[in-house]
């Protein structure tokens, strides 16, 4: 107990000798083998009774190299690798990625494109709000949201396999627009699933928004104000359940976002209740942006011209959105030659993960628990 | 800018700040051959091909020559793929590439803040705007006071990225430390950058955002930048005892620390 | 021996009072094999309901509709490795699991499944039934200690913690429910089970609807409590799989593990048989003061009868719904041999000898089953209390507002006296 | 828990479950003070009282079997298991088991034991031979009755006791004293 | 045989009084706290057997009264001796009796 809280980085790994009741200090590894991780995220948490006092993330576990990668492929051929990080945002991380090449290319997808493009991704952003919300209620103890997220996600998977033959990992666009037109119904389709989850969400709602279990543990916990999430460099609904009235598709529009009419909800204290709701209400807006792009899709090309040999001249971009966990930003640096000479992601699970810490001090085990669902982390994209 | 006659004619000086439709850069050397040479002036590390103004004695060689002229040292890009093509330097003599539209090009970045800036850190800075993304480059002493001025007094609260580049073809500054800022209050997103060589160590920048901790690790661990001042310089996403740092251009893409993984996995090797 | 065995016949004692050991030895070997059966049926209930509730089928594959499933999942629990930690204490580590089905099951002893279907009714059952139940706390701190690994020793740490606290809870609500088969002059107070139904069956009203808000109040207090003591959800943290992997059975697997389950599902039976036994008037069919007469009386007789054929009537609905495929032949034959037998204990039902015997376990048994449906409703809808809020509800809720039963439950019944004693002064 | 004798006979073959919980009894008392590991003597302690609580039931004192176990099997055993859990015990099981005046304190309970077997051999008419007539049925009525009349202050007093108790453990167990 | 065959209340008697003992050498060699605390469990539980055992025998029910005051006992015992026991663990970081032999750290 002498030593002081605050240098939790340095953290020793290594179990003290001490007898837990003297020290006061349990060291707990969570993970990488843990039902409540998210994946491979390892936990070591130093405790006092239930209490935590510290903890340390150890991740990398699922590195790939996606950089290193991208420094040996083509810019198209790198195209799929960035479905791979976000696996539950695919779509997000493409738009993303096709946006920087495009800007470094000085190329803009067509209207049509920018209007399937901004479908999809909504509806992507749905999904990932979707499996958030089913894990984050399973980690509270709520079994059944998980069930019901995941039927009403299964339909937009079924939109997103009708369209590019791909449920997860999509690919769904291509440098300068799209490389399928949307098949016959598409616009049904989407229209029809608009219909059909507006309900839907209300169920979600009606599970958990009310619930004196799901409120108590969920309010007043992991709560992260303002100035630390600037601090911090949190970014997407975590910020923005902070109070603070940021997204990048107001902020700094992309693709045709500025056309749409939608609000940005805001929490007000910051925590996982707050947090929820966000997010409950990003899915209602989510809901109103897909109708207006469906309702004035327009015909068009959906391709930009391209060349088939992409060769960006030299020069460096950085381009982010708005993706469902907070801002992705792509850092790419041409040398003129057809690979990026250096392409930097810049994750919002990584950046946010980095609050963890900061959120779970003082709170119990059960609430890092809690705290981990409602930060969203995708793994595939901490460790990249 | 005290610097601005070394710069070639690709960067425009400071003094005449231009619209980005400046052209005044044939764009052949864009026009590299697959086996990836690069450009002169910009690939080489400096995509913005912007002079390196900090360091006054000898910026970098790759910048010096008129960007028509062969890069100096060629064959930047291709050491990713752990197959450098010496011989591709000279590409630059083919300044074709008709049927491209002329790529843009940086060019001066002038803002009452920049002005500000460079009243304070004179020489130490140049500002410079590309694709509408403004960015600064600066010299590594400056490297912790202009991030500090630019927290506190300029609202970029945000620091949204870490990272760095590898250009192994600079001799001494081999690497670009990059900073992504951003602030709440102005809407505005600018990139900080340095220099700095292998082996050598840079302020953190922890103490001014503390999301930089992370990023910062990240840095260490692939690039191999020690960020004096860091609470935790250690790596992060590849284990500890690892040897090499993957991003760097000299490490191959299939290339491992077998004895690593020999000895942690067990197996011969990670492939 | 023969005789033996005959004179507990016409006896009307359970045969632990009746010193019957003969039939004292069946009772517990059918209670056993029935509590098996329940258990195996609950595994399957839990999973089905559960799934319908979020909109899946869950098992379907194994028999039909999945009716197989709780005996596949059986038999490869028992070919499943046993593994033991190296570091475990491997005495206490054998010993846990025994510990804890030994208290789920013995308490069934006193358990009355009708007023001569016990294996024998001590007049202190309910004192028997909690501290036998409370036991198996000491289990499951067996197990989480002697697993020497971190995860089980928190989740025993926990569960010990929470089961101690809401049986004092659980305590005073019982106590209320034990103090109203005395009071108002009417019966003599008892603590034996079978006596405590006979008390609802004297006084003509189960005692949840005594005192009207007082024994709701008290029943209440107990559902929530039995519910933590029994470890599940919302009061799951022992076991929170979220958190702690599995609580206090992590490094448990294969048979031993199937213990702890069974200790589980028997423990909530047992408990749920304290609540309906103490409340919900045991064996006692609905309304037996009001709905009287041969009419009535009848109609409630048919009623195990009906249930089952009612059911047999399901299967039968399903075998036709079955898909007419070659695949699905068997499947649909043993779903139809499964309806045939169901129809045929329905059938046997309505036998009156056997019905005489049989419709109080089908009262109390259904009544039982209510709760169990209860236990997986829950499940199904809340989320996981964290454990200071568990502990806040054990101690600032559940303790006061029991305390307050009990005493408003004395003065209400002992009114009549005091107002006796003060005012004919 | 099947041993349990009955209401209104004598007890089914009370000398074997004598011998066998007097037995139990006794190993789990030996085992209680010569197991290294704390926890294996807590476990032997709990045989111990369960054994007794059926002898309880065997001496036609339901009630007091009753709290036997839920109070000492349920309950203060429960607390024993939780310290012994909570103070680690791997240092204390490697050292010295016994104190260094063992052998004063063998001698001591050795003379103690040579005491007890004088006056039960000398005093063995004393001790009553036949049992008078259970009152069983009745048992916890009148254990009820004689605490909360007869003994009614001393039942205070327990109480009291108990309370004090609460706070000396509240107050020895906090954080810092 | 009969006395064997035949059970007195000297047979309990001399189970309590053989609980007893144990008991008492427990509390006189054992070195560990906790142990040397189930050690007076195990004499108070003797004395509880002889409560018992007399209040069969001579018909009353003091004995039995009395036995349940001793349990009540035992459990302040052992609450306020493991939170002794606790404290002691904190300052002391060792659970062995002779090593309390201060009145106050």
């Amino acid at each position: 107990m002498t030593e002081p809280t605050s240098s939790l980085s340095h953290l020793d790994v290594e179990e003290r000798e001490k007898p837990f009741l003297d020290a006061n200090e349990l060291v707990i590894n969570m993970g990488p083998q843990h039902p409540a991780t998210h994946g491979v995220l390892r936990v070591i948490l130093r405790l006092d009774g239930e209490k935590v006092l510290g903890l340390e993330c150890v991740i990398g576990y699922l590195h790939r190299g996606v950089e290193k990668i991208a420094e040996n492929r083509t810019y198209a051929m790198f195209n799929p690798y960035v479905d791979r990080m976000d696996y539950v945002a695919a779509v997000s991380n493409g738009l993303g990625y096709c946006e920087a090449v495009e800007k470094l290319l000085g190329v803009e997808a067509p209207p049509r494109a920018q209007h399937v493009r901004v479908i999809l991704t909504e509806l992507n952003r749905l999904t990932s709000h979707q499996l958030w919300l089913g894990t984050h209620a399973l980690d509270i103890g709520a079994i059944t949201p998980l069930f019901y997220t995941f039927r009403d996600r299964e339909e937009i998977l079924k939109i997103f396999e009708k369209y590019c033959g791909a449920r997860l990992t999509t690919h769904a666009f291509r440098i300068g627009g799209l490389q399928y037109e949307t098949y016959d119904g598409f616009e049904k389709d989407v229209k029809n699933f608009l219909t059909f989850v507006a309900p839907k969400i209300d169920e979600y709602e009606e599970l958990l928004t009310t619930n004196r279990i799901w409120v108590e543990r969920t309010k007043g916990v992991g709560i992260l104000s303002g100035q630390d999430c600037i601090a911090l460099g949190v970014t997407g609904p975590v910020l923005r359940a902070s109070g603070v009235k940021w997204d990048l598709r107001k902020a700094q529009p992309y693709a045709n976002y500025k056309n749409f009419d939608f609000e940005i909800p805001v929490g007000q204290n910051g925590d996982t209740y707050d947090r929820y709701l966000v997010r409950m209400a990003e899915m209602r807006q989510s809901l109103r942006i897909i109708q207006q792009a469906v309702d004035a899709l327009p015909e068009g090309p959906i391709m930009a011209k391209v060349p088939k040999v992409m060769k960006p001249p030299v020069g460096e971009v950085y381009h982010s959105i708005e993706a469902p966990k907070g801002e992705l930003g792509y850092f790419i640096v041409s040398d003129g030659s057809t690979q990026p000479y250096r392409l930097r992601v810049r994750p919002p699970s990584f950046v946010n993960l980095q609050a963890l810490d900061k959120m779970c001090r003082g709170q119990l085990v059960a609430d890092v628990i809690a705290v981990i669902g409602t930060l969203d982390i995708v793994l595939g994209e901490v460790d990249r | 800018m005290p610097d601005e006659t070394k710069p070639p004619a690709s960067s425009p000086p400071e003094a005449e700040p231009k619209p980005t439709a400046d052209k005044t850069v044939p764009l052949g050397g864009v026009k590299a051959t697959t086996s990836g040479s690069v450009q002169s002036e910009a690939k080489s590390g400096e995509p913005g091909g912007v002079p390196l103004p900090g360091t006054p004695p000898t910026p970098d060689p790759g910048l010096a020559p008129p960007p028509t002229s062969p890069p100096l040292k060629a064959g930047s890009a291709p050491a990713a793929a752990g197959t450098p093509t010496a011989a591709a330097g000279t590409p630059a003599a083919k300044p074709a590439a008709p049927a491209k539209p002329a790529a843009p090009v940086p060019t001066a970045w002038n803002s009452p803040m920049v002005a500000k800036l460079k009243a304070q850190f004179g020489s130490g800075m140049e500002a410079l705007t590309y694709l509408g993304q403004n960015y600064m480059t600066v010299d590594r002493s400056l490297i912790p006071e202009i991030l500090q001025v630019l927290h506190n007094d300029e609202q970029f609260d945000y620091c949204v990225d870490v990272t760095a580049g590898h250009y192994p073809q600079r001799e001494k500054k081999e690497f670009d430390v990059i900073w992504i800022l951003y602030s709440y209050a102005r809407n505005e997103r600018i990139r900080v950058k340095t220099q700095i060589g292998d082996g050598e160590s840079i302020p953190s920048s922890v103490p001014i955002w503390p999301a930089a901790n992370w990023l910062e690790r990240e840095v260490y661990d692939m690039f191999g930048i020690k960020f004096d001042g860091h609470p935790d310089m250690k790596r992060i996403l590849l284990p500890e005892g690892w040897k090499g740092h993957p991003l760097r251009k000299d490490y191959g893409i299939l290339q491992q620390d077998n004895e690593w993984v020999q000895i942690n996995l067990g197996i011969e090797s990670g492939q | 021996m023969l005789d033996y065995i005959k004179s507990y016949l016409t006896s009307n004692l359970t045969p632990g009072s009746a010193g019957n050991m003969f039939w004292a030895f069946v009772y517990i070997v059918v209670i056993f094999l029935g509590l098996s059966v329940a258990v195996i049926a609950m595994n399957w209930l839990e999973r089905k309901i559960l799934a319908h509730m979020q909109v899946r089928l869950g098992p379907m594959r194994v028999g039909p509709h999945g009716l197989l499933q709780p005996i596949a999942d059986a038999i490869k629990l028992l070919l499943k490795e046993d593994i033991m930690p190296a570091e475990a204490d491997g005495f206490v580590f054998w010993m846990a699991p025994i510990f804890v089905v030994l208290a789920a099951f013995t308490v069934f002893i006193v358990v009355p499944f009708g007023p001569t279907h016990a294996v024998t009714d001590m007049n202190i059952g309910v004192l028997f039934m909690l501290g036998v139940s409370s036991l198996s706390a000491l289990g499951i701190v067996m197990a989480g200690w002697a697993s020497n690994s971190h995860y089980p020793l928190i989740g025993a740490l926990r569960s010990s913690a929470q089961m101690v606290s809401y049986e004092i809870a659980m305590g005073m609500a019982v106590i209320s429910a034990v103090m109203m088969t005395s009071l108002n002059q009417q019966g003599t107070g008892t603590l034996s089970m079978i006596g405590i139904v006979q008390a609802q069956q004297a006084q003509g009203i189960w005692f949840i609807f005594k005192f009207f808000p007082l024994g709701l109040i008290a029943f209440f207090i107990f559902a929530v409590a039995m519910v933590a003591e029994t470890n599940r959800a919302p009061f799951d943290l022992p076991e929170a799989e979220s958190e702690l992997t599995a609580g206090f059975h992590t490094e448990y697997s294969g048979f031993r593990w199937s213990l702890f389950f069974l200790a589980e599902y028997s423990a909530m039976i047992a408990v749920s048989s304290i609540a309906v036994t103490l409340w919900l008037g045991g064996w006692l069919r609905p309304f037996p003061n009001l709905l009287t007469g041969a009419k009535w009386d009848l109609f409630f007789f048919l009623f195990p009868g009906i249930t089952f054929l009612f059911l047999a009537g399901m299967c039968f609905y399903s075998t036709v719904r079955m898909p007419k495929h070659p695949l699905f032949r068997i499947q649909t034959i043993g779903l139809a041999g499964f309806g045939v037998v169901l129809g045929l204990i329905g059938l046997i039902l309505f036998i009156p000898a056997v019905r005489e015997r049989v419709q109080d376990i089908y009262w109390f048994s259904m009544k039982v089953a209510a709760f169990m449906y209860l236990y997986i409703w829950y499940r199904g809808t809340f989320p996981r209390y964290r454990f200071d809020q568990l502990m806040k509800v054990g101690w600032k809720i559940l303790l006061p507002m029991g305390l307050g039963v009990l005493i408003l439950t004395a003065g209400v019944g002992l009114w009549p006296l005091i107002q006796q004693t003060i005012w004919n002064r | 828990m099947a041993a349990d004798p009955t209401n209104h006979m004598e007890p089914v073959a009370t000398p074997f479950f004598f011998y066998l919980l007097g037995g139990l009894m006794l190993i789990g008392g030996v085992l209680v003070i010569t197991r290294k590991n704390p926890v294996h003597s807590a476990l032997a302690l709990i045989v111990t009282l369960l054994a007794q609580a059926s002898i309880y039931l065997m001496l036609y004192a339901p009630f007091v079997a009753g709290v036997q176990i839920i109070l000492y099997a349920g309950g203060i055993m429960v607390l024993f298991l939780f310290v012994i859990m909570l103070v680690s015990i791997e240092r204390s099981q490697r050292e010295r088991q016994f104190n260094k005046q063992w052998v004063v304190g063998m001698v001591a309970a050795t003379a103690l034991g040579g005491l007890f077997i004088a006056v039960y051999t000398k005093g063995r008419g004393i001790f009553p031979e036949h049992a008078l007539p259970a009152v069983e049925a009745q048992n916890t009525q009148n254990v009820g009755t004689l605490l909360y009349g007869q003994y009614m202050f001393a039942f205070e007093i327990a109480s009291l006791l108990l309370l004090v108790a609460i706070i000396g453990a509240v107050v020895m167990a906090k954080k810092r004293i | 045989m009969d006395a064997m065959l035949h059970i007195s209340t000297l047979h309990y008697l001399v189970l309590g009084a053989a609980l007893f003992l144990l008991g008492v050498i427990g509390v006189l060699t054992r070195r560990n706290v906790v142990v040397v605390l189930m050690s007076i469990e195990l004499i108070l539980n003797a004395v509880n057997l002889n409560l018992v055992a007399f209040s069969r025998y001579w018909g009353g029910l003091h004995g039995q009264v009395f036995a349940i005051f001793v349990i009540t006992d035992a459990a302040a015992e052992a609450a306020v001796g493991l939170g002794i026991l606790i404290a002691f663990f904190r300052n002391k970081e060792t659970v062995n009796v002779d090593e309390v032999n201060l009145l106050k750290w």
